[in-house]
């Protein structure tokens, strides 16, 4: 982990009530994808912990969903502004369980981490397939950039785009052999008894502190109690106990 | 200048203390920076058997503050004892705190008995006050009767000093404060958190699974100095002051009015290098503020 | 869609109230807004006989919130009847709530009687829970027979509703509020300030002249919220519910825990305009959560 | 009184630790020198009471001193940047039982309020002297404007410019026949004795709300209680109880 000040490069609306921020900064603690910030937002006691959904030597691309006023308050960063965020907390994807045909799947703001996951993934030579979920079609964003990666299946609650329904009303290519997901939580309990292979699930829960000090966000699980922002968020299939 | 005070007999370089739950037993700390440049800091509650605690969600926000019931999640004493103190030797090299929670005066007793007999525990701070556990120590911390009857059995095992730790829920914090003192305390460290609630509208439900939980951080830190000022004048033990403290004023205030040592709690959360910041800001501050040795302030408020 | 609400059997238009002593006698808000909008106000403490209140200063600021300790300042209640309420009555058009403080038994009756045979008064709000004054009203607020006593003199000579205002720095508000109902009380309003301290570093001096004074404002709304919920389970009667109130949320979040009526004190102190926008945005609020009827909410939290 | 949103157009340091800031917005509610605003700083709960030092009818200046965390941050409003203020506050001086000669007596960010007083008084055919009092020489500002109006005498406590020690130990201009002070409280109570003939001085008292509703800045004078910032800041020096 490591605490800095991070430069907003951008900050633009790129669905309904979601927006994509650019921040300039130290990326160094960022090992694996999934792993996540917690962000500092001025006149809120409690950082807000948001995936990163792709990252290089010296940016950072978050993508938040507005839900209440932290991330209303996060819409009116501007270039230049500066944030203060603990980066590189989490333990992110493990890609070594995978198999060649990884299924990915997201709901909403769960799909940022899965971003870049995908890119990782194609990098280490494997073939995966994306299904995207959303209430609706105004709500859809990066379908074109995980497009150019990857093969993809969106679906919409509404039916007003793609497939009408849940993730679950897809049918995962034949050959998928393992699965990382993230995205509300009776969403991942349906993936888990829908797919029938072993896979990885990236949990939210509210936070305290986001590094393990606080146990505010512990959680039963078979290996005893795990903590999402330390041991996790990324938990395996096989431990989560529903 | 002098930075260092005395807390029932053992020499701290500095009043700044990691507050009990918030600083976990210092390892996540100690990845950031040496925490030996603490005072010390005050250890996980520990109970006589692990604990899970309550079910999420365990934490809300609120204005200048937090919300939790983490319901004193720890691997319970023996394993705290096995594990978390060897570990915690190798990063931390001076008398720790142990904090220690119970729903029965015998687990008290059992769990203070145990960490009293290790050598790295220089404190006991016995929480009589956390609200969050339905069968819980709230009993104790509310009842001058009581809070006495517990101080006594734990200082009847104990060798190492035991410092009481006060609810802030109560009508006269004063007077559970003698109780403590006549029954032997060595101590008084105040205060724990407020009993709160906040409720979700969209679902109509408590954002906390456990309905209610404790408030702490800056909102509360008026509270903390009124409570710990109205100790100060009601007994002569020493006081481990806490409750929103959150930079280096916040403890010059919190000894103004009466405390030794300061804890910081909440505010490690949001910025988990605070403690080390305070404790190197604090030479500074004297000089601006004209301390010559922290000591002089200690309960100094002029009237 | 419907705001209105029934508060010991008077309607009010919306349930949003100016709280006593951040409202005065409604001039200065009168002169910004027709505060006829407002559900009700709450008018400054009255005493039977004048008061200045203590020495300046009287306020001091903290995190999300501030510090009082006016001390009661009031013309006494014949002045109020004889100018106040008469200037009152040419801007505001509802039923007033009267709020009374004493430092005897006999001083509340005597106040309180001279304020129930005033045809604008809609409502009596009794605050045995005022911490500023030394010889105060906290003896009355802090235990069950004494609140109780209170109660029943004021019901005796009373034929408006009498609602009775709690202090928070108690160990057990259910309690009280439960003496109170027994003793016939109509309503229970909480809650009052905590008691809180604020030193001035420089000077070594609490900044408050009276030393103490009553924390308010957002930072005590999580605490508020959780004791409105622990009467609200205990009693039967109608709860005025306030602390950090500052916006439409707050006040919905007060009404799902229990309250009927919302005062909103201190926001008051820094937006003038807060009650007005408050009034306003409740519709919108209303429609947004899937409200049709505020009655349906009160204390309808789901566990 | 009017509230209203304030745009910053200046902000720059004038002396030690003093700032002057210009913003645009609605003025009417200003009617008398020595009125003040109560300015919302984002972050604190209560906001800051300053006297207004000039206003036109699209600008006003306030001169503030740093002295706590309030006044730090208003040091980082940049232009454009905009402020909430409740305007048009206090019942300001009345130039009406002034005679041709009046004393101006200002101590530190007490002079804020005399300088629009200076030109109104200039304006209504008087011929007014100013004494300012400062610390120090690093800490006088606004001196070159006010000497454009009129004259002046300079004392600092510790003699590096003009008269050494408090305004006290200047001599007031022959003539002089009242006076308008504004400064710290035992600077306003030496001057009620030291000065012969009447006057009129602008309090300061910590404030909750700065527009009569809290009771929070009540003195006694022998008008009774008063609200310094209703009834005041501005009292006559035969009402005030030291
Ligand atoms: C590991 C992790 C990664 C996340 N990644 C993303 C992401 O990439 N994009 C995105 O849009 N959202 C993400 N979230 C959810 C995001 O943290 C919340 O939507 C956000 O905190 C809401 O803040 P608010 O102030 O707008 O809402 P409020 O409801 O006003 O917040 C109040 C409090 O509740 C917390 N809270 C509210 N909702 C959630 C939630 N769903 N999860 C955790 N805490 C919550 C807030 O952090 C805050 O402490 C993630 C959550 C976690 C735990
Ligand atoms: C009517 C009036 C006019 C004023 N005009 C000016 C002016 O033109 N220029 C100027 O520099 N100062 C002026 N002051 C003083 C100014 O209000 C304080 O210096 C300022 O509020 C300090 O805020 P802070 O956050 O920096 O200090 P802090 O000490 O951090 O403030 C804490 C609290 O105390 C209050 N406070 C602290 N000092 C004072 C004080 N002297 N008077 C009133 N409240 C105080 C603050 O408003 C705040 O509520 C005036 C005060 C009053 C009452
Ligand atoms: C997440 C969390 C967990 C806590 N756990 C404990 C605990 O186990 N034992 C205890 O005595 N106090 C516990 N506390 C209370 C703190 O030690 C402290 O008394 C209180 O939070 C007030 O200080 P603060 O405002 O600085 O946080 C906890 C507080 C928080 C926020
Ligand atoms: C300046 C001030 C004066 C107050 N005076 C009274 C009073 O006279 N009588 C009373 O019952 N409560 C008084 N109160 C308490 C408020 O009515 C209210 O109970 C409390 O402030 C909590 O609400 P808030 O957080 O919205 O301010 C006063 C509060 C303030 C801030
Ligand atoms: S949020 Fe503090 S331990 Fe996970
Ligand atoms: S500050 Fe509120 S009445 Fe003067």
């Amino acid at each position: 982990m490591k605490q800095g000040n991070y430069r907003v490069l951008s900050n633009r609306l790129i669905a309904h009530a979601t927006w994509e921020m650019v921040l300039e900064g130290d990326t160094g603690s960022l090992k694996r994808p999934g792993q996540f910030v917690n962000v500092q937002v001025p006149g809120k006691f409690l950082r807000r912990p948001l995936s990163v959904a792709a990252w290089d030597n010296a940016t950072l691309t978050l993508i938040y969903k507005v839900v209440g006023q932290g991330t209303d308050l996060l819409t009116r960063c501007r270039p230049a502004d500066s944030l203060n965020l603990l980066c590189g907390l989490g333990n992110g994807f493990d890609l070594s369980p995978s198999g060649q045909h990884p299924l990915l799947v997201g709901g909403g703001v769960g799909l940022p981490p899965l971003y870049q996951l995908a890119m990782d993934l194609v990098k280490a030579g494997k073939q995966p397939h994306l299904i995207m979920g959303f209430g609706s079609s105004d709500e859809i964003f990066y379908e074109d950039l995980f497009r150019r990666l990857i093969s993809v299946t969106v679906c919409t609650v509404d039916g007003s785009a793609g497939i009408k329904g849940f993730v679950t009303q897809a049918v995962p290519p034949k050959g998928s052999d393992y699965f990382f997901a993230c995205g509300p939580s009776p969403m991942l309990q349906a993936l888990c008894s829908w797919l029938p292979f072993s896979g990885q699930l990236s949990l939210e829960e509210r936070m305290g502190c986001g590094f393990g000090a606080c146990m505010g966000c512990s959680i039963q699980t078979t290996l005893g109690s795990q903590r999402v922002c330390k041991e996790g968020p990324v938990f395996a299939k096989e431990v989560l106990i529903w | 200048m002098n930075t260092a005070v005395t807390l029932c007999g053992i020499r701290m370089d500095n009043p700044v203390m990691g507050a009990s739950g918030c600083f976990g037993y210092g390892v996540e700390f100690a990845e950031l920076y040496d925490i030996n440049l603490l005072g010390s800091f005050s250890f996980k509650g520990t109970t006589l058997h692990p604990r899970f605690g309550n079910p999420c969600p365990r934490i809300a926000e609120s204005n200048s503050g937090m919300l939790n019931a983490v319901g004193l999640q720890n691997p319970g004493v023996r394993q705290v004892i096995a594990v978390e103190l060897p570990r915690m030797k190798q990063f931390f090299h001076k008398p720790v705190m142990a904090n220690v929670s119970g729903f029965s005066l015998d687990e008290y007793v059992q769990t203070c008995a145990l960490l009293d007999a290790e050598e790295q525990v220089g404190w006991l701070e016995v929480n009589i006050s956390c609200p969050n556990v339905h069968l819980g120590g709230m009993s104790f911390g509310t009842e001058p009767a009581a809070a006495a009857e517990i101080t006594r059995a734990v200082k009847a095992v104990c060798k190492k000093p035991v410092i009481i730790k006060l609810t802030p829920n109560v009508s006269d914090i004063a007077a559970i404060a003698s109780a403590c003192e006549q029954a032997g305390a060595d101590g008084i460290s105040l205060i724990n958190t407020l009993v709160a609630l906040r409720i979700d509208i969209k679902t109509r439900r408590p954002v906390l699974a456990n309905r209610t939980g404790g408030l702490s951080g800056p909102a509360i830190l008026p509270v903390a100095l009124a409570m710990v000022r109205k100790v100060y004048e009601a007994v002569s033990v020493p006081i481990v002051g806490m409750g929103g403290v959150s930079c280096v004023e916040d403890v010059l205030e919190m000894m103004l009015a009466g405390a030794t040592a300061v804890q910081v709690g909440a505010a490690n959360l949001v910025e988990p290098y605070i403690c080390r910041d305070i404790v190197e800001d604090l030479p500074r501050a004297m000089a601006r503020h004209g301390i010559e040795d922290l000591n002089d302030i200690i309960g100094g408020i002029q009237y």
